[in-house]
Parts: C-alpha cells; structure tokens; sequence
C-alpha cells in the first residue's frame, strides 16, 4: 500500500532512494567497516550535498525546515540500506537540541554543512542516567566544567561533537564538546551493528558558548530529543523490517527445496503474510507518530511511544523470522538479511527501550477528542 | 492527515446533529438491545424497527448513491454516522440486504430488479439473507452443489445453503446456485434472488455455540424461481459474489468497535469487580492491544485515503479483516478476564431488550461470556483468516 | 507419549475411560443440560459405586487412599467426556477441607457412598473475598451463625452440601451447611459449560458441628484447598485441550476442501504440531505437580501453580485453534469441540486464576536442591 | 519420579566426585574458555584440551560402550556429569566425532574401522566434521549433489559441502555421498569418512553473523577415499545417517543450559544493570518462561523414563528440540533486552580465553549479543523446526 505523501516529499524520497541504492553498496559497507572506518566522509558530505543534513534545521538558519515526516523518510532508508553514517543521530540532535540554542545559527551551519557531525551522550553505566545523568556541569569562579563519563555511544566512533546531558546545580544541562577536545578521552569499539560506539570520560574545561541549554529548555530538550529519536529510531527499524520481508520474499521465490520454490510452502506463505500485515500496521503508526509531531498533536508523546513499542516488537519479530525462513544462509555475515536483524536489535535500545516506552505509553492519558 | 482525531472539526456541526438525532430517536429499549449485543446481529425486532427509524430520517442505507435513497455522504460523514450509531448503543439491523446485496443490485442489476428490490431492502420491510456456504463447500466456496435447472422461465432449485443467519427471520434470499457442471467449477454458477415463501423452501435454525438461534440451514427441493431474479448474467454468479465478497471485507470500521471495547476495558481497569486486577501483565496486554488498534486505525484511514483517491483497496481488505478480527478477540479475551467466573452464567432471556430484571452476571459481564465466544467466529465467517493470509500472499506477496 | 504410570492407576485410568465412554454420551448430556439438569443422580451413583468418590479419602476412614495423581486421572477423564458432575469440587473439597475436620468420619463416608455432594463456596462479589471472605461466622451466647453470601459457584446446582469459607473473630473458617438448610437460599442459572451454577444467601444458625476448620486450621486447608484445585483444573483443563486436539485431527483427516483433506495443508499441520507440543509440555507439568503434592515436595506450591498457569494457557491456545482449524461446524451447539472451549474457559478463573497462579508463582522462591 | 529434583540423593556421592574433579582440572583459563561461548562450540584450542584432560580420568566419551572407552554410567549419572560441566563453565569440545560419529561407527563399523577410529575420537586427537548439506540441499537433504565414483579400490569424490562446522580445525570429515544417480534420491546415498589430508579438498571458511569463524564450506575435486572407509553398506548412507539424525535430535538436554540461563536472568533481575527494569512485562515474561522450561524438564525427564525402559523416543525427539531451541530463544531475547546497548559492542578478542583485559561491554553482557544471534541458529540447523513440525504432524499426528 503506498503511503500517502505530498510531491515534495515523494521527490525526496524517490531521489534519495536512488542515491542510496545507487551508490551504498552492501559489500563495500562491510569492507568499510571491517577496516574500522564506521562512518564515511564522502557519503557524509554527499548526504550534505543533497541537503539532508540541512533538512530538520529552520528555514530563517538556511536549513530546510522540514519535519519528523521527512526525517523519517531518510530514517527508513537509513534502515533499508544500512547506512551507518549517524543520519537520524545528527538530524535528532539538530532538530531538538541544537535548534532550541542561543548558539544554533553558527553550530546549525556547520551541521548542514556536514563539518560538524553532532551525536547526543546520555547513556551512563546506570540506567538511570537516561533521565538524570550523573555527569555533571558544574561552576567555580566563573569557569565552566564538565565531568564525568558517557559508555555505549551508538555512532559515538563517528562523531566529531558530542551532546553532552549533564546535571548542574539547576538541573539538566546539554554541553556541547568536541570529541578532541582536551579533557575529552573517547575509547572506540567495533560494535554488531556496525555503526562503530564509543565511550567517553570528561574533564573538560568549557566556554560558555559550548553550554546549549540549562533548566527547563534543557529539560524540554531531552523530551523532545527522546520523543524525535523514538520516532525516527521507529522509521528507521520499519525500513530495516520492510527490507528484510521484501529480500526474504524474494529468496523463498528462488530458493528450491523438494522440488519447488519455498515460497509454495503454505505455512511460509502465512507467515510471511503476517509478516507484512505487520509491516503495514507498523509503518501506518510511524506516520501518524510522525503526523502527530509535526502538527504539535496533544497526543504526540503517545503516538511516539507507541510507535517505538509497535516498531520494536514487530522489527524483532520480522528480523527473526526472516532469518527463520531462508535458512542457513541468513546466519552468514556475507548475507544481507542478518544484517537488517542486528540493526533492528540495536535500534531497540537505543535512547528508549520498547518496555520504558510502553511503560511511559501507560502512563500518559489520551487527549479527548 | 490528523493522526489521533481523524475528523476535522468542520465535520463537528455533522456529528452533533447526528447526536441529537439518535438521542432523541433511541427508545431505552433499542438501546438496551444496541448494550445486549453479542454478534454482529442485535434483537431481531429491535433492529428492524431501528432500520424503520433510519429510514423516516433518509438514512436507511448512507452508502448506497443518492438515487437510490443514499445520503450523499462522504467517507468522513459516514465514519462519523457509524461512530456515533457505536457510541450511542444503537442496534444493528440485518444488514445483508443494505450492505451486501443493495451494492450488487445497484451494481448487476437490470432497472425492474432495482425497482422491484431496493426500496424494501431500504426500508427494512424486506429481509434478505445470504445463501452461499453449503455443508460440503466452506472455505472452497466454489465447490458448491445446489443446482438450478432451467426450465422454460423458470429456474428448478434443488440442494442446500449453511450458515444463512437470520434466514429464519427473513422474506427473501440471494444464493449462489450452480447452473452449468460441466465447465469449471467458478464458471458455472449463477446469482439468484429467491422469495422465502416459494413452495419446497424449508428453513432450521441451529443454535450457535453461545447458545443463541442466529444461524440457519436452508433446504430447496424443486424450488421454481422466474429467470427474472436471475442477477447478472447465467454462469457470471462468481464475479457477482467476489465483487460482494470484496464489498464485505472492504471499508470496514473495525476499530469503532474495538475502541468501544477498550472503553470498557478502561473503565474494568479501575474496577472493583476486575477479576484480573492481580494479573501482572494484564494492564501491558491492555495498552499493547490499544497501541494495535491505533495502528489498525491508522491503516483504515490510509486506505480510506486511498479509496478517496479512487484506488481500489483489493487485497489490502484482507489485511484489515485478519486484523481487525484477531484484534477483536484479544479484547473479548481481556474482558472474559475481568469478568473471571462472574461471566459463566448463561441466562438467554436476559439478552431480550425487554428484560429488566435481575441476572445473576454482574452488569457488565452478561454479555461477555456470547462475546467471547461469537468473537471466535469472526475469523471464520465471511472467507476464514486462513484464505485472508492466502490472498495477501498471492495478490500482495506474489507467492 | 504414554505417561508412566503405576499399574494401578493403569487400571483405574483404563476403567473409568471405558465407563465413560460407553455411559457418557454426549447428545445426551446436551439434552440433559438443557432440561435444566446439571448433575445426574445415577451418573453420580455410578461414580461413588466405582470408588471414584472414596478416592481421595484415607483408607482408615474407609476411603482408598489415593492422591492428586489418581484424582487427576479421574478429571483429565472429566475434561475428555465433558462431565457436568461436580467431581473435582467434591474430591477437592474431600481430600482439603473435611479431611481434616473433627467431623470427617461421618461426613467423608457420606461422601464417599454419595449421598453428600460437597462444594466448596469461596467467590464473593469482591474479588478479594477469595483469600478473606465477607461472610461472617459470628458466635452470640453460644450459639453459632452464618451471615453474607457467596456468587458464581460452579455447580452449586448440584451440591447437597457447601463448604462455606467464612470469615470469624479467630480469622477463617469452613463451615458446612446444607443447601437445603433453613437460612440458606440458592438462586439457580445455566452457565456456558453446562455445570449450573447458583448464587447463596445465608443467615443461618448453625451446631458446633457444622464448623469444620477454624484459625491456622482454616487457614491451611484453604491454601490445600487451592492448591489441589489448580491441579485438578490442570488436568481437566488438560483432558479437555487433548481431546479438542484429538478431534481436530480426526475432523481435518476427513474433511475435504479444494480437493484434499484439510490436514493435508501444511499451514493447518504445522498449526497442530503446536497443539501437540504445548499439550505434551502440559501434561509433564501436570503430571510433575501432582506428584509433588503426593511427595509433599518443599516445591508444590511452585508446580501446581506452574502447572495452572501453563494450562489455562495452552488449554485456551489450543481450544481457539481447534474451532479456528475446524470452521464454522466448530461455532455450532451442536458440535462437541466448542463445549471444550467453553469448559476451558470456565475452569481458567475457577478458584484460581492463570494471573493469579503466575503472580503467586513469582512470588515462591523455588527450594534449594 | 520426583518433581523438581530428579537425581535421587544416592547420586549426591557421584555429583560430589565430578565436582571435586571439575574444580581441580578446570584451569581459570578453561573456565574462561566456557564462559565465553557463544554457541554450541567453544574455543578450539580450549576444547581440545578439555577432551584430552577428560580422556586421560576415563571420561572421554561417557555414552559410549564400556569397551570402547565409555564409563558405564546410567542415564541420571550422564545428567548429572553434563549438569556439573555446565555448572563449572567447563568448555563444550568439538563434540561431532563423539556424540555423532561414534555411536554410527559403534553400531554399523567394521572391527577394523572401530579400530581405526574410535581411539582417535575419545582422545581427541582426531576431530571430525560432518559433510552433510550443500548448497542447493538444506532441508531437502536427500537431494545431495557430491558424487563418489567407484574405480577399483577407491571412490573418487567431486562436488561440495557447506555448513561443515570447524571444518578448519578437523582432519577427518564423514561425509554424506551420491553412488547411485539412477534411483530415487535417498537410495543412492553412501557414508564415507574422508582423511582431510587427501589432495583435492579446500576448505574456505567463512564468518558467521556474529563475526565469528566456525562454519566452512568444503570443495572436493577429485579427492579418492579408500572403499575400506565406506561406513555401512554402498547406498545405504541415508539409513546411516537417518540414526545420526536421531541421535542428534534425542536424548538432548536442554534444559541444563536454559536453567544455566534463567539463573543468569534471575541475577539480573535484581541487578543495577538491568535494563529492561523499567519494563512492567520483564519479570512475568522470565516467569512464564521458567514456567516452561520447568514443563520441558518434566518432559525430558519422561522421556528419559521411556528410554531406560528401552522404548525408541522417535518424533518425540523433534517435539523437545522445537522446545528447546525455542525457549533457548526466548531466554536469549530476555538476556538482550536486560543488556540493552551494553551489548552492542563487538570486541572479537574478548571471547579468547587468554584475553583478561578491559570489556567494553560490562562484563555479564560481552557474550549476550552473540549468544543472542546464534540463538536463531539453533531452529535452523540439525533441522529445521518447520522439518521438525512437519515430523510430528506426520509421526505423531499421523496427518
């Protein structure tokens, strides 16, 4: 079923999905990363070129003021194409954090530009950091400095600046530092789906400039930063879940086993019937979820959680069974299908857990209409 | 497209006048038969009577084209019109006729055939039941056996139909007959429209798992129908049905229904007589179940949208049912959950819309145990989840 | 897969299979029900006549002996062949309740040669009146009392005698009353799985030796009481979940679509490969809990609620799939494999819900072994 | 048969010498070696010494015969000795010659073959691979393509095997071959054991999802076996192998490593690092699965009761790996999710027993993806869980 989109945004996806298919080649991602290089800066600066960077930033700061729809459209490609670039990291950060600074215009430039390549830190040892980290901002005499460490940094290998959520004496703070920065100290890992993590220890003396946000507008932040990657880590799982029905269609139609294709296998065939029922219920709530940010819908936050439960729940499901039904050649690293079920499992973790967003989903009342 | 409120407010002046319309048009006791509901069919009087209301007001069949006594509605206006008839407790009339055969008349038939059948279908003077299935042909529909011979101008109707509900309360019948055996099977059948009072017709009704009379068998021997019922032409009966068969799983409202059902699940959630307060995972299943109907209803909306565009939804219907359907049976388990053993009694009188006394079920649970059961049907009935998976393998897949 | 069993209770499982099968039709028993006769006088003759009532009795009160092994054979039987005799109740209460009281010689041989039914009468209109009852056991100037009322007690139609839990000055207490006593009325309906059931008013005045158990006594013969109630439900629950299994299979061997039998549809076999899995997993469970209440194992609470919850839900899993793989024969009264569904779904909340067994479970940390 | 404990107490002597020998032979760097699988096979080099260390106390193939090195120990203490080496982290060896060859050798081998091999075998010495599927042959194993062509003493062997676990590791592979292309599939199958060090064989590994290296897939050109290395008779490979399979498939037990798994879930459960804390369905779903694998123990232990009686658990064995691969899943699923991000990293050398240094993934948490990934292996290899149920239905079910 085609989703309903305006001319605008089929032109962006249409073209960006030639881009990739054309030009983001699946054995050279794994070579790539095989020789550590996570992310890579031609395609960031392609990515630049055709404005996707540019895409989420305000109109009046030269970007394109575009919204979560057409993040998501990226979003899912990222996820049929498995890009490791940190697309829906930087467009995220952009979007809610860096946006709402006193400091956007000179930092959204750079961005758009595709020179300075933003990642949020706000995973700690403790769970609880999620919420309240334990990395702090504080001040004496005048001078600002930021403490602490940040561990499990999806893409934290790729970036060249990081969004640092701290506590301070007036709450939340988001600080922006360089991953060069002196005091900065960044220990990079290979991770399994293949974006490359990093974890980071500050002691790092600060600018003023370099602090984004304190207090409320740091808080409402990191609503907004949570709520936009739930949805964009939603959008990119169903492109990932919807790529790895579509090449286990295709497989079970080539693949002979008792003399005929599986795919004339009745109980394949119902299970890959639920697997795109699925697919389709899912994709039809990312939009919504997107729809719902984009209008400042009341019920927002619950389209967004329930985005991420439905996405997170059918992605894993979907991978899984994708595997299940080629076989034994799904479990092989030169096979593509896998692949799309390891992203999905790191996606489903990866600023909120399927469970905190069901659990948040419970506790937020529905709008009356 | 508004992603929670699927109805923009210019559409609000619509709603309240349809509001007051059903507030002051639903006697206690048509709406006691809309609460006593545990199928798709409500009290058979009860719904007829509703279909009369309806049908004063010029809202007998809002689907059908303005000609024909349509409203001349938009999606929007009859999604709304469905909501508020849900909210209000209306009941459900017999709907075969309106539903099923009124598209297929308007669509197949000749001018005397509309002339002769819509205006009774409309008004609900006339009840049309559905004769398809037979013992020997369920989910293989075109295996179907009952034969018309032609014989001068008139067709000679001999076997029988299964699952006909409501047949025992109905004057007239649309069936899928076989007319030639010697092509293959889907090629020899033709649709024809039966009078129930025909000599040799003999009906027995069957009571269904929870108990209740809906379902019947019918039984044609030497049965004389005038070629004039035929609809569409002889041995095109198959493309009648599968237009039919589309219309009956296409742009349907399922979530209306399940977010009633989730009302209610709210309102047990907070109860003192929720027998599954103590179930750990039950308030989980609760929201995850409410964040599947968000999705299901989001899907309706895009196909709604696309059938606004002019698309036609083919296959996707199949979707909707097999969702719609599994969703409505997980409520029905939640709420046989809340109800726990309160909802084991089975008192049939206490299902009549004049019954005002007491049950031994508490309020809220004398439905349930029928509505759990009667759920189970719904992905039986009207092409089984089973060839729902089957079509979207074929025609969505392309297995 | 067989199950080890004793040749005794080969021979017993063997006798009462036979029995029932040559004695307990089921067109039968539908026009019996409908009729408004729930139990069956000269059924229940039968069974105390075969030593089915004596059971659970100990052998010095003239009873057999036997324990929750050979009482689940007998409701595994209940379950196959649908039968609408409250035998769990009355061997649950037999074995849990009256077992223990001062009064059990006399009561236990009326029991035994059939003449007093016993039920147990738990459920109140709260819930929470399952483990603390509203119904009051009150003494004034010697003279003992029964207040309140109980709801929904499965074949409470048929009992001669209830096994009231009350509530008393010393905490819980069973008492026994007659149906039939001044001060108790019973308001009789059908039910969907063709027990009949009745609603109990009581003010009643009662001898000293209608009171069975009171205090810690109490106390320990409810915590019985449910504990062989779960099994016993298991093991109906499982009688019940084989046969709607057996009759699937028999049913889609013979009913031909599209050319072929149903069973020959590979969606339909791999659907019931699971039926037989879940119900095999069942039965060991079952089976184990039962045999760690006759073993007295530092674990049965453990197993029988392990075992009520892995029942109720296979059993309603299995149930749902024999009428979805059946069609529409399966929705009609007349066809027994709905009757399955519908004794399954009663026994799920009977005394023990799968959500309360679960959370229960969770909250007994297994013995060390 | 006791419930939850299944060794009588007068095995507690046994248990008590294993775990008395297991703590004394089990270097820290063996106990790491066992920590850090993530499959079904440990570090090669790790396993290897664990066999010959088990070899040198007599305990190197303890369901062997007596006389060809085995211990004697009836069923329980078998489940026991494998209960105490998982308990210990003792690592898993290279277990094909063992659990699958050797009972085939033991029971269709000549004396001269038995001689041959089976000393090779228990001591570790020798490791063996298993040729079986092909490219073009998963699940429709029968339709195997490597031929061998008798010519004089020897076959010449030509085609392909994949899926040949540590076939890098092995110098003796039994393979499944073709020797009569004119019959129907499975009668033109022949089991031969091929030296590895015969001119003709390339092995080419190749990663595993994970990232790991522990599959190859084998080319064989030209490769000429002796015929004196043909286990049973010319064509009868498919009977041979149709015992193997069974083998493979019974008398497993699985839930020594799934309650290995819910002990790690249940200290996670109160632990800081929890992720999945917050998830008001965590500790029902651990619960539940408990509940079955509790169901599966019983289970296994029925049929462990049938096959001291002497009875054939046929299909029966299928039924417990669906079971246990399954459930092996869903634990692997409850570990990922408690681990959250923690798990993403992928530090390869982390998972050698030499390595000691510092994680990036805490420590409980370095294994968790992999076993996660090679979980959803486990219902594909050994065959399938759909082969699986489609032996029950026609075994069991009789469809």
């Amino acid at each position: 079923m085609a989703a309903q989109m305006t001319e605008d945004q089929t032109l962006l996806k249409d073209a960006a999905e030639r881009y990739l298919r054309d030009s983001y080649d699946f054995n050279e991602r794994r070579e790539r990363i095989a020789a550590g290089h996570y992310s890579d800066p031609t395609q960031w600066q392609a990515f630049a070129d055709m404005g996707w960077l540019a895409l989420p930033i305000d109109e009046d700061l030269g970007g394109l003021g575009l919204g979560a729809r057409e993040m998501a459209i990226l979003a899912e490609l990222c996820g049929q194409f498995l890009v490791t670039e940190p697309l829906i990291e930087a467009m995220a950060v952009s979007h809610a954090i860096l946006g709402n600074s006193a400091q956007k215009e000179s930092l959204l430039v750079q961005v758009a530009e595709g020179t300075l390549i933003p990642v949020a830190a706000i995973d700690e040892a403790g769970e609880a950091a999620r919420l309240s980290p334990t990395t702090q901002l504080t001040e004496d005499s005048g001078q600002w400095r930021l403490t602490g460490s940040k561990q499990w940094i999806s893409a934290g290998a790729s970036a060249t600046h990081l969004a640092v959520l701290a506590n301070s004496a007036t709450g939340l703070a988001w600080v922006l530092v360089s991953v060069d920065a002196e005091g900065v100290s960044r220990e990079i890992y290979p991770t399994h789906d293949g974006r490359g993590g990093a974890s980071f220890k500050f002691d790092v003396t600060l600018d003023n400039a370099q602090i984004i946000a304190t207090g409320e507008i740091a808080q409402d932040a990191l609503t907004a930063y949570r709520e936009l990657a739930m949805v964009l880590s939603s959008a990119e799982t169903l492109g990932a879940t919807q790529a790895a029905l579509d090449t286990t269609v295709d497989y079970t139609k080539q693949r002979i086993q008792f003399g005929q294709p599986l795919a004339s296998f009745q109980a394949l065939q119902h299970r890959m019937s639920n697997m795109l029922i699925q697919t389709e219920l899912t994709r039809s709530l990312v939009y919504a979820a997107c729809d719902a940010a984009d209008d400042g819908h009341a019920d927002r936050g619950r389209f967004a959680r329930a985005a991420k439960v439905k996405a997170a729940t059918v992605g894993r499901k979907v991978s899984q069974e994708a595997i299940q039904l080629h076989g034994g050649i799904a479990t092989t690293d030169e096979y593509i299908v896998g692949h799309f079920f390891k992203r999905i499992t790191a996606l489903e973790s990866w600023v909120c857990s399927k469970g905190e967003a069901l659990k948040e989903f419970m506790a937020l009342p529905a709008a009356q209409h | 497209m508004n992603a929670s409120n699927p109805i923009p407010t210019d559409y609000e002046t619509f709603r309240e006048g349809v509001r007051a319309f059903l507030k002051d048009a639903l006697s206690p006791e048509l709406v006691r038969a809309g609460e006593r509901t545990t199928s798709v069919f409500s009290d058979f009087e009860a719904g007829r009577k509703w279909q009369s209301i309806l049908h004063a007001k010029g809202w007998g069949a809002p689907e059908w084209p303005i000609e024909h006594g349509g409203t001349g509605w938009d999606i929007q206006q009859r999604y709304i019109f469905l909501e508020e008839c849900k909210l209000a407790n209306a009941p459900n009339p017999v709907m075969m006729g309106i539903q099923m055969l009124g598209p297929m008349l308007i669509h197949f038939g000749t001018e005397a055939q509309k002339q002769q059948f819509l205006p009774g279908i409309i008004s609900g003077d006339d009840v049309w039941c559905q004769g398809y299935s037979e013992p020997g042909s369920g989910s293989d529909l075109a295996s179907l056996k009952t034969t018309a011979e032609r014989d001068g101008d008139e067709y000679v109707v001999n076997g029988t139909k299964i699952w006909t509900s409501m047949a025992h309360h109905s004057n007239w019948i649309f069936c899928l007959v076989r007319t030639d055996k010697e092509v293959k099977p889907q090629a020899g059948i033709s649709f024809l429209l039966i009078d129930m009072a025909t000599p040799g017709i003999t009906v027995a009704p069957f009571p269904s798992l929870d108990g209740e009379v809906e379902q019947c068998q019918v039984f044609f021997e030497n049965v004389r129908v005038p070629v004039t019922n035929l609809l569409g032409e002889e041995n095109q009966g198959w493309t009648v049905a599968k237009y039919l068969l589309e219309f009956e799983r296409g742009g349907q409202h399922f979530t209306i229904e399940l977010k009633k059902q989730l009302s209610k699940l709210h309102r047990l959630m907070t109860s003192e007589t929720n027998r599954a307060k103590d179930d750990p995972t039950y308030a989980y299943r609760v929201a995850e179940t409410e964040i599947d109907v968000m999705a299901l209803e989001q899907t309706e909306l895009r196909i709604k949208g696309s059938l606004s565009a002019g698309d036609n939804p083919g296959a996707l219907s199949s979707l909707v049912k097999v969702s719609g359907t599994e969703l409505g049976q997980r409520c029905a388990e939640l709420l046989i959950e809340a109800a726990g053993q309160s909802a084991i009694p089975w008192q049939s009188e206490v299902l009549s819309p004049e019954y005002t006394g007491e049950t031994a079920a508490p309020a809220e649970c004398v439905t349930t145990m029928a509505e759990y059961i009667n759920s189970r049907a719904t992905t039986i009935y009207g092409g089984t989840a089973e060839i729902q998976r089957g079509i979207i393998a074929k025609h969505v897949l392309g297995l």
